[in-house]
């Protein structure tokens, strides 16, 4: 029961805080750039204001345009009840199995180009093109990072890999490990759009990726799409957190654990956020034509992992 | 008397059908005359195993086998000229009475051969299906078809005279090893005094080579081939059905006797080794040479030299699969064959031309020819369900069993080859646009009935061999194997 | 057992008939009207066959070898039935299409032409799955390329038809005679090729025969199945042929291929090398990745929906692979889990190709086009292919909740217990193996966001797409029905799972996968629940809606040509693997004398890597030339023939003399 | 009497001389009336040969064999040809592929050939070499003059010559097969140079000409 209940709670932490760290990012990179940054609670102002305003349709486009944020939004809101935050647990334990994770992601991620070509404005084609070519390429090194953690962990499901990784001392951390993070890393960066791979706060047109798919979606539609932007990060990063820093994750349900839990939890998160704002702030987007070479070497590493994992055991 | 028959009808046929002006219903009364007194003879022949009529005339089951593909091919080719000859001018030598009596000779020179137990009697008849059907090669009296009649005279003589030469050596191995001279040609004596011809070793060998070269020649082996497709092609298109159909499976006959007492007089192993090096020698060039023509009816014979090749696999493989497959090859083939043939016969008759790179869009022009060519096509390259596929399931089946891989591959290749070759021809002439269109669509009752009938039996083969024809069939492999 | 057996000889009786009955009102349509319904009939026959036999574990056996001289048996083990209700499954529904398609497209002959091989192609499909004697088994293969080509010669005729036509009953012909001599590789050691002498002698082979048997049997099936460098045929046939046909082709005799490979390699041999496995997954590898960068490429539906064919075949045999390495190393649980990934990709790839070839006969009936890139905004005008089509779609792209997924999950999870396996290179192998299958199902999920994207989305790029309505009744509910099983599946997959273990069990005895399988049904409807519900409270929320104009940097108007292209879409994917397509890309400016104030821009790009121009043309030149070489030996002199006959003679003789 | 044997020996001991002067006689020749001539010798030395086997084993059979060689081979179709000639109206000289010189040293080097052949089969078969050696050069050469002349008529006295020495072969190893053979073989014989006498007429009607070395439509 208990578990339950924590488990809801992480689950409701994660959605509903998720856009707090998307403005925790912004906040950072505004102080690293002099700039007087906004509210942290903005977003959720931002959200509140278009959930109010009327949704603005593509003349002769399908209900699809309308349908694709929703099915954005229900899986990544589905994803993020399988990855384990601040407990050794997640909403949807039994089924974190992370193909279907990853899957997960995927189902959103093709409707989402799907809409923006439904709303037949080159723009949104040419963003929705992009991230399709993105998304094939980035699928092979996040799987073969995340598949080269299981071998080691010697099963599927993310809950266990988390409890294995616990397990293991802290400082034997294998090259496995430190490979697949760095594969793992880098398609996190290109799966959810931060720089170099793609600028979330351009509006020139020709550099944009995400942005310009969504350029025709307004109020609710925008809101979910919004929304479930920051939730994905937010799961990636977690993600990452769970598979190579679990440490301090909350074993048993005391309070105290939990509290601890919560607390590394978060520490970590705005960690990341500081590193991400950092290198967002320092390093210039890449070419549109550089990115298969990032995630080329992304794929490299992740094919490097999978093999250290077989000579590791010999 | 039932031996003899069948034997005096055609040659005093011959001699009737020269009274008359235009004979073509004398000729196709003599001919159901002719094909009943065959159908005695088979049935007779079916219910006592063998029969034998004076010193030289003799029929077994062997003989019931090809007498029944020789007697249906007859039918047809009868039935078929009655309509295809129509209108042909009465000249002096190429008029229709000429044409019956010598097409009516050509079977009775055949039939004999089938029926004479004696080796040497058996030459003679061969020599005489060539001088028979040598006229009809050339009877049309156009350039080509007297070119491709001497060709056929001269090279089919001179192998024959081999074939002699064979003869008589195996006459003298005979008496040699002491059979009465009376007898040393007689098949049935042979056959049972040819384990005493293993002493004269070298003179039977001699023997063998000179007959499979000489009978070779008129099979159609590669490379005694070259008569083949020039009288083929040149024939009228029953003759060449006859020919190919009726006339190499006659040769291969001759073969098949000699092969039995060679095998019984030296083993297997020399004969059978020949019989493999022509038939995959054949199977492969046909096949080769089938993709480059330019001819219809060359492309048909060329298909034909293979189809020999295939049989003369079966044989020199032996074995009960090996014989059993050649054997019933040879009923099919025919028919198969015979419907291409006269398939290519309405296409010269509709369209005057036989190039086939002349030829597109008949299936447009000739629904019905078409159908027939796709017909034939299928069945010659051996798809189910028609009966070819049957036999050379058996020959394959045969080859793998003896692990003689290489006589596979050849054979594989070889029909992959000849597929192919086929296809390609066969989608150039039936697809595109018609080039001109023929005089008249439609198709003479008699091709019809004759195509058609060809038609039901391959499919009737093709999924079930009846028992009576299966029994023969066993017979026959007995006579040669005992 | 008795109605069992009433079943299978009427579903195999019914379709023989047809031609009789059609064969007296060649023309008039009463007659016509019959054959759909007495063929959908007998599938329905053969469907409650199997699952008769599967419920009561008894084979009904029909016997003909007292009618020819080689054995003649059909029976319908797990592996067959399995076979067969997928044939009769997607045949019944293709017919519900047919009815309403043929009627649209098709002249009276070519009609008639079309309702008779049909149900004779279907029979010889079920002829080759459930032979249990290698001659049946021939008789069927042989059949089965006869009248697929029969059909797609009913489809028109024009020089590159017939060279597509040419290549496919070549290549079909090589294949057959290939697998021809893998059974017949058994004789030396059997009395007779009925399978279960075939079985016995399966284990006694000595080692190199029973690899000989296997490469042979290799080769035949992956002509049949299309593997590249042998799928010269496949991306010319299926296009060419009526949709419902090339539906069956695509997505049912592709499958007999895989079908005999499983025969072949876990029936009949039943001690693989680890070295056929990996011949097997390099096959898919390949096919796999080239088969879906090509179908990127296409601009012509049909064409994309055959590579993407190959493909799907590649991913099917990434999953034998892994099996036969299993197998190999004596590791029967994930040989049996890989097995069943196999077999459940043949099975989905069955339901959602046919519902995409059918979907595309539907487009081309409204349209009279297939040419992507003047299609857009079908999904407004024919609402029901259109869900049809993006639930076909999303399954192709692997996406959960949907049919493919489950396949790829099961692919992957065998591939992941690779790692397990003693030896180092098939722990390397098989987890890269699924790095690949990944990058195989983005390239997939890109291709197919494209298609549909482009095909159905945005606005109508043409006159003809503009135009487009739905399709009649019949068409929607043949593609409908299909689609329908692809969420079912996708849904619920132990209705799949369930019957394949059991076939697994059959063919691998010792392998017990009911753990590995149980976790997916046991996630998936949880998970829809779980989307679904979150989808209501999404949709449950209030709002106005206001169409407007799309925002155009200020120019008046966009007109529909400045959407993104498919060709323009798939551009990026393209140009990153440019190395695949050798493009050659052409941009004319008009008029050429003032390139700075252009009329009109042309650019074309196309492929210019092919097998045919540099595996297959080669051989055949080849050939050819040897044959014009042999042919020049006859010259037309009789002086030569003879010379001719007389060296042969002599030869032979100095032959003898020398062995003597 | 005692003259009779004498000459029978005789015939036995020089014929294979004569034969291989007809042959050499045949390749030499340049026109046609000297080949025939020659082959009709070369027919009346195998008469002689049959008779003498006849008399020296005293069969009829051989007798009648012997009369039918002197009916058929020596008067009957020599007379042919050389109605066929004139009436042919071909010209008189035979086409050599190559000149008299060379054919005349193949055609011993084949005489050559045929002693060496025979030589394995001579003891097993006990018959005099030369003799048997003669039958074998009559096949190669007649094979040799086939292949080199171009002409109708010329093929048809080779064909003539390979049979002659069949027929010699099977006289001398088998002293004559079964009378109803031989007359089948005559009968076919007579036959065939008929039937490609009535050839050479269409031939010569259709071509203007009697050159089937020129005949080359049908190849491939």
């Amino acid at each position: 029961m208990t578990t339950a209940a924590a488990n809801v709670l992480q689950y409701l932490l994660l959605v509903l805080g998720a856009p707090l760290l998307r403005a925790l990012i912004a906040r950072v990179k505004a102080v690293i750039q002099r700039r007087q940054g906004t509210n942290l609670w903005r977003p959720y102002a931002d959200l509140l204001k278009l959930f109010r305003k009327e949704d603005l349709v593509p003349p002769d486009s399908s209900p699809l345009f309308r349908f694709a944020p929703m099915m954005l939004a229900a899986s990544t809101f589905v994803a993020a009840a399988l990855v384990p935050t601040v407990n050794q647990s997640a909403l949807l334990a039994f089924a974190g199995d992370f193909i279907v994770l990853v899957y997960v992601l995927a189902l959103g991620r093709f409707f989402m180009g799907l809409g923006a070509l439904d709303g037949s404005s080159s723009f949104a084609g040419m963003g929705a093109s992009r991230e399709a070519m993105i998304s094939a390429l980035a699928e092979a090194p996040l799987l073969l990072g995340l598949i080269a953690v299981a071998i080691l962990a010697g099963q599927g499901n993310i809950v266990e890999i988390v409890r294995w990784t616990l397990s293991q001392n802290f400082f034997d951390v294998s090259a496995v490990h430190a490979v697949a993070f760095a594969a793992l890393a880098m398609v996190a960066i290109a799966e959810t759009g931060r720089m170099p791979v793609d600028n979330p706060t351009t509006h020139l047109e020709l550099t944009m990726i995400h942005e310009a798919m969504v350029l025709e979606y307004s109020g609710p539609s925008l809101a979910l799409i919004e929304w479930a932007q920051a939730v994905k990060l937010t799961v990636v990063l977690s993600l990452l957190i769970g598979l190579f820093a679990p440490w301090g994750m909350a074993a048993n349900l005391t309070l105290a654990g939990l509290a601890l839990g919560l607390g590394a939890y978060l520490l970590k998160l705005v960690v990341l956020a500081i590193v991400i704002a950092v290198l967002e702030s320092s390093i210039a987007k890449l070419r549109m034509y550089m990115v298969p070479e990032f995630l080329g070497i992304a794929t490299a590493l992740g094919a490097l992992a999978v093999v250290f994992t077989a000579l590791l055991r010999r | 008397m039932v031996l003899l028959l069948p034997l005096l009808i055609p040659v005093l046929g011959a001699a009737v059908v020269l009274f008359f002006r235009r004979g073509t219903r004398t000729a196709l009364l003599i001919g159901a005359a002719e094909i009943a007194a065959l159908s005695w003879l088979m049935f007779a022949t079916y219910r006592h195993g063998s029969i034998t009529f004076g010193r030289y005339l003799r029929a077994d089951h062997l003989t019931t086998v090809f007498l029944a593909s020789l007697c249906l091919i007859f039918a047809l080719v009868l039935v078929y000229s009655s309509g295809y000859l129509r209108h042909l001018p009465p000249e002096r030598f190429s008029s229709l009475r000429w044409f019956y009596a010598l097409l009516f000779l050509f079977l009775f020179t055949m039939l004999a051969s089938y029926l004479s137990s004696n080796l040497g009697l058996l030459w003679i008849f061969m020599e005489g299906t060539t001088l028979a059907s040598a006229l009809l090669v050339g009877f049309y009296e156009t350039e080509g078809a007297v070119e491709a009649g001497w060709k056929y005279l001269v090279v089919c003589t001179v192998g024959l005279a081999f074939a002699l030469f064979g003869t008589i050596a195996l006459y003298l191995a005979a008496v040699k090893s002491g059979v009465a001279g009376g007898s040393a040609l007689d098949w049935t004596s042979l056959v049972t005094a040819a384990p005493q011809l293993s002493i004269m070793k070298n003179l039977v060998k001699l023997a063998f080579v000179f007959l499979i070269v000489g009978y070779g020649t008129k099979v159609g082996f590669v490379p005694l081939h070259s008569w083949l497709p020039d009288a083929h092609a040149e024939a009228p298109s029953p003759i060449s059905a006859m020919l190919s159909a009726a006339l190499l499976n006659c040769a291969m006959y001759a073969l098949l006797r000699f092969d039995a007492i060679a095998v019984r007089a030296i083993g297997p192993g020399f004969s059978h080794h020949l019989l493999l090096l022509f038939g995959g020698v054949s199977i492969l060039i046909a096949g080769l040479l089938m993709i480059v023509q330019r001819d219809l009816k060359r492309l048909f014979a060329y298909s034909s030299v293979e189809h020999m090749g295939i049989i003369a696999t079966g044989i020199g493989l032996g074995g009960p699969l090996g014989l059993y497959g050649a054997l019933l090859h040879t009923f099919n083939h025919s028919l198969a064959k015979s419907v291409l043939f006269f398939a290519a016969g309405n296409v010269r008759e509709k369209l005057g031309t036989l190039r086939i790179d002349r030829i597109s869009g008949m299936i447009r022009m000739l629904p019905f020819t078409s159908g027939a060519l796709i017909f034939g096509g299928l069945a010659i390259v051996g798809m189910p369900p028609f009966a070819l596929f049957v036999s050379e399931f058996a020959i394959l089946s045969g080859a793998f069993s003896q692990a003689r891989y290489l006589v596979a591959v050849i054979l594989l290749v070889g029909l992959t080859l000849a597929f192919g070759a086929l296809l390609f021809h066969f989608l150039h002439m039936l697809g595109g646009e018609p080039k001109d269109t023929p005089e008249s669509r439609k198709v003479a009752g008699t091709e019809l009935a004759v195509i058609g009938a060809c038609a039901v039996v391959l499919l009737i083969f093709g999924v079930h061999v009846p028992v009576q024809f299966q029994k023969v069939v066993e017979g026959a492999m007995a006579v040669l194997q005992q | 057992m008795q109605l069992t057996r009433l079943f299978f000889d009427l579903h195999l009786a019914i379709p023989v008939a047809i031609p009789l009955i059609l064969l007296p009102g060649w023309r008039s349509s009463r007659y016509r009207r019959v054959v759909p319904v007495l063929l959908f009939v007998s599938m329905f026959l053969g469907a409650a066959t199997t699952l008769l036999s599967w419920r009561t574990g008894q084979l009904p056996i029909v016997d003909l070898s007292h009618l020819l001289p080689f054995p003649f048996v059909l029976t319908l083990d797990r592996l067959s039935s399995l076979f067969v209700f997928l044939i009769c499954a997607v045949t019944a529904a293709t017919t519900v299409f047919s009815v309403a398609y043929i009627e649209r497209h098709y002249g009276t002959g070519q009609q008639a032409w079309i309702w008779t091989f049909l149900p004779l192609f279907v029979l010889s499909m079920v002829l080759v799955v459930t032979a249990a004697s290698a001659f049946a088994f021939l008789f069927g293969w042989e059949l089965m390329t006869v009248f697929s080509a029969a059909l797609v010669a009913a489809d028109g005729d024009s020089p590159e038809r017939r060279h597509n036509l040419l290549i496919y009953l070549l290549m079909m012909h090589a294949g057959a005679a290939a697998v021809a001599a893998s059974f017949f590789l058994f004789l030396p050691y059997t009395h007779g090729l009925t399978f279960t002498q075939i079985r016995a002698a399966g284990g006694t082979l000595p080692g190199r025969t029973a690899i000989a048997i296997y490469l042979l049997a290799f080769l035949g099936f992956s002509t049949k199945a299309g593997v590249i460098p042998l799928h010269l045929w496949l991306p010319r046939t299926h296009p060419i042929a009526p949709s419902p046909v090339s539906a069956l082709m695509s997505g049912v005799m592709l499958k007999t291929a895989v079908y005999g490979l499983v025969r072949f390699g876990f029936d009949f041999l039943p001690h693989p090398a680890a070295w056929w496995g990996y011949l097997v997954l390099l096959a898919g590898v390949v096919s796999s990745v080239l088969g879906i960068l090509y179908a990127l490429a296409e601009r012509d539906l049909k064409r994309l929906l055959a590579y993407s064919s190959v493909e799907n075949i590649g991913i099917i045999y990434l999953g034998l692979g892994a099996a036969l390495i299993f197998q190999a190393y004596q590791a029967p649980m994930w040989a049996s889990l890989a097995l069943v990934a196999a077999l459940a990709h043949t099975v989905n790839h069955a339901l959602f190709k046919s519902v995409l070839f059918m979907g595309a006969g539907s487009v081309s009936t409204t349209t009279h086009t297939l040419n992507l890139d003047e299609l857009g905004g079908l999904f407004a005008r024919m609402p029901y292919t259109g869900a049809t089509l993006l639930v076909a779609c999303c399954s192709i792209a692997g996406l959960p909740l949907f049919n493919g997924f489950v396949s790829e999950w099961l692919t992957f999870r065998s591939f992941l217990a690779g790692a397990t396996l003693p030896s180092p290179v098939a722990q390397i192998i098989l987890p890269l193996a699924a790095g690949v299958l990944a990058l195989v199902g983005g390239l997939a999920a890109a291709c197919f966001m494209g298609l549909f994207g482009t095909a159905f989305l945005g606005r109508p790029r043409g006159v003809a797409a503009k135009s487009a309505g739905e399709v009649p009744f019949g068409m929607c509910l043949g593609t409908g029905v299909l689609a329908l099983a692809c969420v079912a599946v996708g849904v619920y997959p132990a209705l799949l799972l369930g019957p394949l273990s059991l076939v697994a069990a059959s063919l691998i005895p010792s392998g017990n996968v009911a753990q590995e399988l149980s976790l997916l049904p046991r996630v998936l409807p949880i998970l829809t629940t779980c989307v679904v519900g979150i989808l209501l409270l999404a949709m449950a929320i209030p709002r106005a809606t206001r169409v407007t104009a799309i925002w155009a940097c200020g120019l008046p108007t966009l007109s529909p040509r400045m959407q993104y292209t498919p060709t323009v879409f798939s551009k990026p994917l393209r140009s990153v693997f440019a190395a695949v397509y050798r493009p050659n890309r052409k941009i004319e400016v008009l008029p050429a004398d003032q390139p700075y104030f252009p009329v009109a821009v042309s650019y074309r790009s196309e492929r210019t890597t092919s097998f045919e121009q540099s595996l297959y043309r080669p051989a055949v030149d080849a050939i050819v030339a040897a044959a014009n070489q042999v042919r020049r030996l006859h010259t037309g002199n009789v002086q030569m023939y003879l010379l001719y006959i007389f060296l042969t003679l002599v030869s032979l003789l100095a032959l003898v003399k020398v062995l003597r | 009497m005692v003259l009779v044997d004498l000459a029978a020996s005789k015939a036995m001991g020089s014929a294979a001389v004569l034969l291989f002067l007809t042959v050499l006689m045949l390749a030499a020749a340049k026109r046609m009336s000297t080949s025939i001539v020659a082959f009709a010798l070369q027919s009346a030395v195998l008469a002689a040969q049959v008779l003498a086997v006849a008399h020296i084993h005293r069969s009829t059979e051989s007798y009648v064999i012997g009369g039918l060689v002197i009916l058929i081979k020596v008067l009957g179709i020599p007379y042919a040809l050389f109605r066929l000639v004139d009436k042919l109206q071909a010209p008189r000289d035979v086409k050599l592929s190559l000149s008299p010189v060379y054919s005349v040293f193949i055609t011993a080097g084949l005489i050559f050939l045929s002693f060496t052949a025979v030589h394995t089969y001579v003891q097993e078969l006990r018959v005099s070499e030369d003799v048997l050696a003669a039958a074998v050069a009559l096949i190669l050469s007649g094979a040799f003059l086939m292949v080199s002349h171009g002409k109708a008529l010329m093929q048809i006295i080779a064909l003539l010559v390979l049979e002659n020495g069949i027929f010699l072969a099977a006289l001398i190893t088998t002293f004559g097969m079964p009378m109803i053979i031989e007359i089948g073989v005559f009968f076919d014989l007579i036959m065939g140079v008929l039937l490609m006498g009535v050839f050479a007429f269409r031939i010569r009607d259709t071509f203007e000409h009697l050159d089937v070395s020129k005949l080359r439509r049908l190849r491939g």
